[in-house]
């Protein structure tokens, strides 16, 4: 069975939630799997969602566009309010959190404010929303992105979301005492970070894809281990359970 | 961008006649309390709950140098922008939502250097208005440590005396203006909310002062048959003014969901024509109506009543 | 009409929320003194009470025995948590505090905690609750209590809720930026605090009482004005109000 | 007296297999999660919506060294102390109400330096389980400044980075166990709770182990048709159990009354034979029977019917 890249991104992210208890997951792609994820491997997992709603039932063919729409709410086990969802996370409750950005570095630093200059940006961005804090407070954070070498850059133009900053210690060193960026899933492959420096490298390519591809999609050097393991294709059930969530392809290209 | 602190906050609280009766009013009266330089707290997110029909009263009146700062802003932003009634934004994210893409009219006035645009994370700014809320000068947090968003707001770190860690405080936030829609309030300002509460009990206690619309006037008996299910009370609210779908075409949780039609228009609009776009909407929804009955005329019964509809499909009758 | 010591406290007590908008007041005397003042002279008062009941309407005979309890919330505006009933107050909403204590001194101070040494104490008191609370995050706290030597003394065992501490403005160097104590109302007359030291003086005496009784019912040195004005009887439509709030007596005594 | 610091208690939830699957169980399996020497904190108020049912089988379980603390301590206090089975207790206030005098048990425990006896404000109180909740190591507040509480208190004051003023820190506060009764819940610990919050939902954030009673286990469709109701998340509960009359005598609001004729007889045999009688009140109502269900027939199907007739008048059927 043919997928796209999106539906291929969406099963992968899927699949690193099983055992997962919460995930804290914003619209689009990453709601998407997560979505897919209690259908599959992970039927208790509570969605929480930075609008308010923790543990919603989302219906089929009405995803959310924005993470505060009473789309996101249909039989949500509670609703606080966003300050509140987002102290649960401070406290420690939720357990991975998905994010994104228009660039990440190889420290896992994002960008989701500016492109060029902060006072006088050549594309000024939407801003942070709830990316810092996710990634500031979740015990784990993926990140969940489309894998394109303008995102992937040496340096981010401006740190909106905080990964493991300049690398070592410097991210507990800032403060931030908890939570860890533990892992980059892209329709490539997937990428972690050293235990040491915290710098990118390879983790594992998906099914068709080359080293080559993913270097020649990121704008850093990126080390890469002797054997990559190669992900398993998205399986038949993946798909149509994938496309049965979002039978208009609203979020799945 | 400068808020009054908290020992000033208090004294403008107590300074000002406080009165728990009557506060029903109409809408031009409710939002000529606001003046020309005050920074409004908007209540709701995104396009969940937020107070159109009092913000597009505002254009009305002609507000000049206005701040105004939300959550999630959405294309209400856009609209201030373009009548020049705004001087300074402050949010954590300025957009509609993904399938609208970046917002054209942000991007000319921040690129061009013609708004001051302070960003904040999520939480950052909802802990800002819940520090105004409790009437203390900051709280301590974990969130923004290590960004860059620490170097362009007026946040601070410190040691903690108790734990000798690194810890990000957030000014307290204390708006001039709340302006927040609910689900139903009586005469007294006593609101409810339905669904998702969003930030707007800390935006009413953090602001100088609260203007409410409600989707409802409910009888006083009414609030105080589920006093627990009230969330601003009287004592904190202003004024209040009955404005059936005074979100519309945003949503209003359990009652019309959003007119996404809508939002497609407007920037369908906008990426055809550009910016001036969004001039031609406030012409025709801001000035082209002289109430928020002609405003909801312009979308039409049918539209008002499939909203309704889609509400009730997605979360089944009240 | 001929009334109690208490009634006549109940009853001054009232009049002194006359314009009032909110009144954060305890069981007890107070409550009742409140919804006195609500059926006379302020029919828009709201009742705050610290358990957590904005604007109730108290049930005449079944007025609650604590702040808490379901008797404290009937038909009730708006029940917030405890925290937030207090933090309403810390930012500035709630006007008038009532609060008492088991000794008062010169300067406003009210202990609740221990008669004697702290440690070993002589008598161990209830403790704070609310009161430490109301004095300090009202905008104004009047002291209601009845008058008695043992209860008004040179110097309390025990700050638990900070009047104008040593007087002039250490109140003030505490930290303690807003409220007042703006008088302490006992069933014998009034005292109030000199501007400048915030030492208490005699105010007003009730109808028949003498400069020498209130004297002698206090263990300190009150300074007298050259005229006291003396305080209009309780009228017969309050004292009837009053009953018929407390029908059976449980506060009236 | 020690808690966590905000460090510890973030690890330690982390290192606490989370659950968001079913919890149900007996009120004994439980209450044998507390272990001696616990720190548990307490919800309700007094004698609102007490856990009176786990507090008692907290006590037929025979734990010792335990530190307890409530905003508003009630008479579950004498009994924790009359069975040797506290250590300390933290509170803003001990006693049963007004019209039942001092508590003699405190007061020779006390004044024998028998137990550690450490006293809040009540808001000071209520602000280190919401640092807690918050999972802050503080929070700034003006309460308690220039008191005596502040030197027999871990507090701090601070010099205000922002204003200059000058602050009270409270500690935030982590306790081992949250013992909650709440109106009703569903089997993955999604707690409703009707009238009155109290502290519940911050001592239950702050905790690392919540244990829940309710008034009625409910179908898990019946939270989620009114998901703007539930208060305590199931991701945050590690044990419910289904307990009707969870507080009795104290009330649980609007389905039954506080039993004050109870409170009268305990005080008077107090007042009559000393505190003897409170032993004797622990022989009767947690050694003298084996379950919640005795301990209730000990009151007798008349008393719980006058209670819920008492509640229902006073605030109307629900």
């Amino acid at each position: 069975m043919s997928y796209s890249d999106t539906e291929l991104l969406a099963v992968v992210a899927a699949r690193q939630l099983a055992g997962v208890t919460s995930v804290f997951a914003g619209v689009g792609v990453p709601l998407v799997s997560a979505v897919l994820a209690q259908k599959t491997r992970a039927p208790q997992l509570v969605i929480v969602v930075e609008g308010g709603s923790m543990g919603p039932r989302m219906v089929p063919g009405r995803l959310p566009y924005s993470t505060n729409e009473m789309r996101t709410a249909p039989r949500a086990q509670m609703l606080p309010g966003i300050t509140d969802t987002f102290l649960f996370a401070q406290r420690g409750f939720l357990d991975v959190g998905f994010v994104g950005g228009a660039q990440i570095d190889p420290y896992g630093n994002l960008n989701s404010s500016v492109i060029g200059n902060y006072e006088r940006p050549k594309v000024r961005l939407p801003g942070s929303g709830g990316a810092n804090d996710i990634i500031s407070l979740c015990r784990r954070v993926m990140v969940v992105t489309m894998h394109e070498r303008r995102r992937f850059v040496p340096k981010v133009d401006f740190v909106t979301s905080p990964g493991f900053l300049s690398g070592g210690d410097s991210r507990r060193k800032a403060g931030l005492v908890f939570g860890t960026v533990s892992r980059i899933v892209t329709h490539l492959g997937t990428l972690a970070f050293d235990p040491e420096c915290r710098r990118l490298g390879l983790e594992s390519l998906h099914p068709g894809v080359t080293v080559q591809q993913v270097q020649d999609n990121t704008g850093f050097e990126l080390p890469v281990p002797k054997d990559v393991p190669v992900t398993e294709p998205p399986s038949v059930e993946e798909l149509k359970t994938l496309r049965s969530i979002d039978p208009e392809r609203n979020f799945l290209g | 961008m400068k808020s009054a602190d908290f020992v000033e906050a208090r004294r403008r609280l107590e300074a000002k006649p406080q009165s728990t009766g009557d506060k029903l009013t109409t809408l031009t009266e409710a939002v000529g309390r606001v003046r020309d330089g005050d920074h409004i707290a908007i209540g709701g997110c995104l396009f969940s709950r937020s107070p159109l029909a009092a913000l597009m009263e505002v254009l009305r009146q002609g507000r000049r140098g206005l701040t105004l700062s939300r959550n999630l802003m959405c294309y209400e932003g856009e609209l201030f922008m373009a009548s020049k009634a705004v001087d300074g934004l402050m949010t954590s994210w300025f957009d509609i939502a993904l399938p609208w893409g970046l917002s054209l009219k942000l991007r000319e006035e921040v690129e061009g250097g013609r708004i001051r645009f302070e960003e904040w994370s999520h939480l950052g700014l909802g802990l800002r208005y819940r520090a105004g809320a409790m009437g203390v000068p900051f709280l301590p947090t974990l969130t923004m440590l290590g960004s860059d968003l620490m170097g362009v707001t007026d946040t601070r770190t410190m040691e903690c005396p108790f734990t000798g860690e690194t810890l990000c405080l957030v000014p307290a936030l204390f708006p001039e203006v709340a302006l927040l829609h609910v689900h139903r309030a009586d005469r007294f300002g006593n609101c409810q909310i339905d669904g998702y509460p969003h930030m707007d009990t800390d935006i009413a206690k953090a602001a100088a002062a609260v203007i409410v619309t409600a989707e409802e006037i409910v009888d006083e008996e009414e609030i105080r048959r589920q006093p627990d299910r009230t969330v601003i009370p009287g004592l904190v609210v202003d004024a209040v003014v009955e404005v059936p779908y005074g979100s519309f075409p945003h949503e209003c949780y359990g009652l019309y969901e959003a007119d996404f039609a809508h939002f497609e228009a407007y920037t369908d609009a906008v990426k055809a024509r550009g910016t001036g776009a969004v001039n031609d909407y406030v012409e025709r929804y801001v000035h082209g109506v002289s109430s928020h009955e002609e405003y909801l005329a312009l979308f039409g019964e049918e539209v008002l009543e499939r909203q309704r509809r889609c509400a009730e499909e997605l979360l089944g009758p009240r």
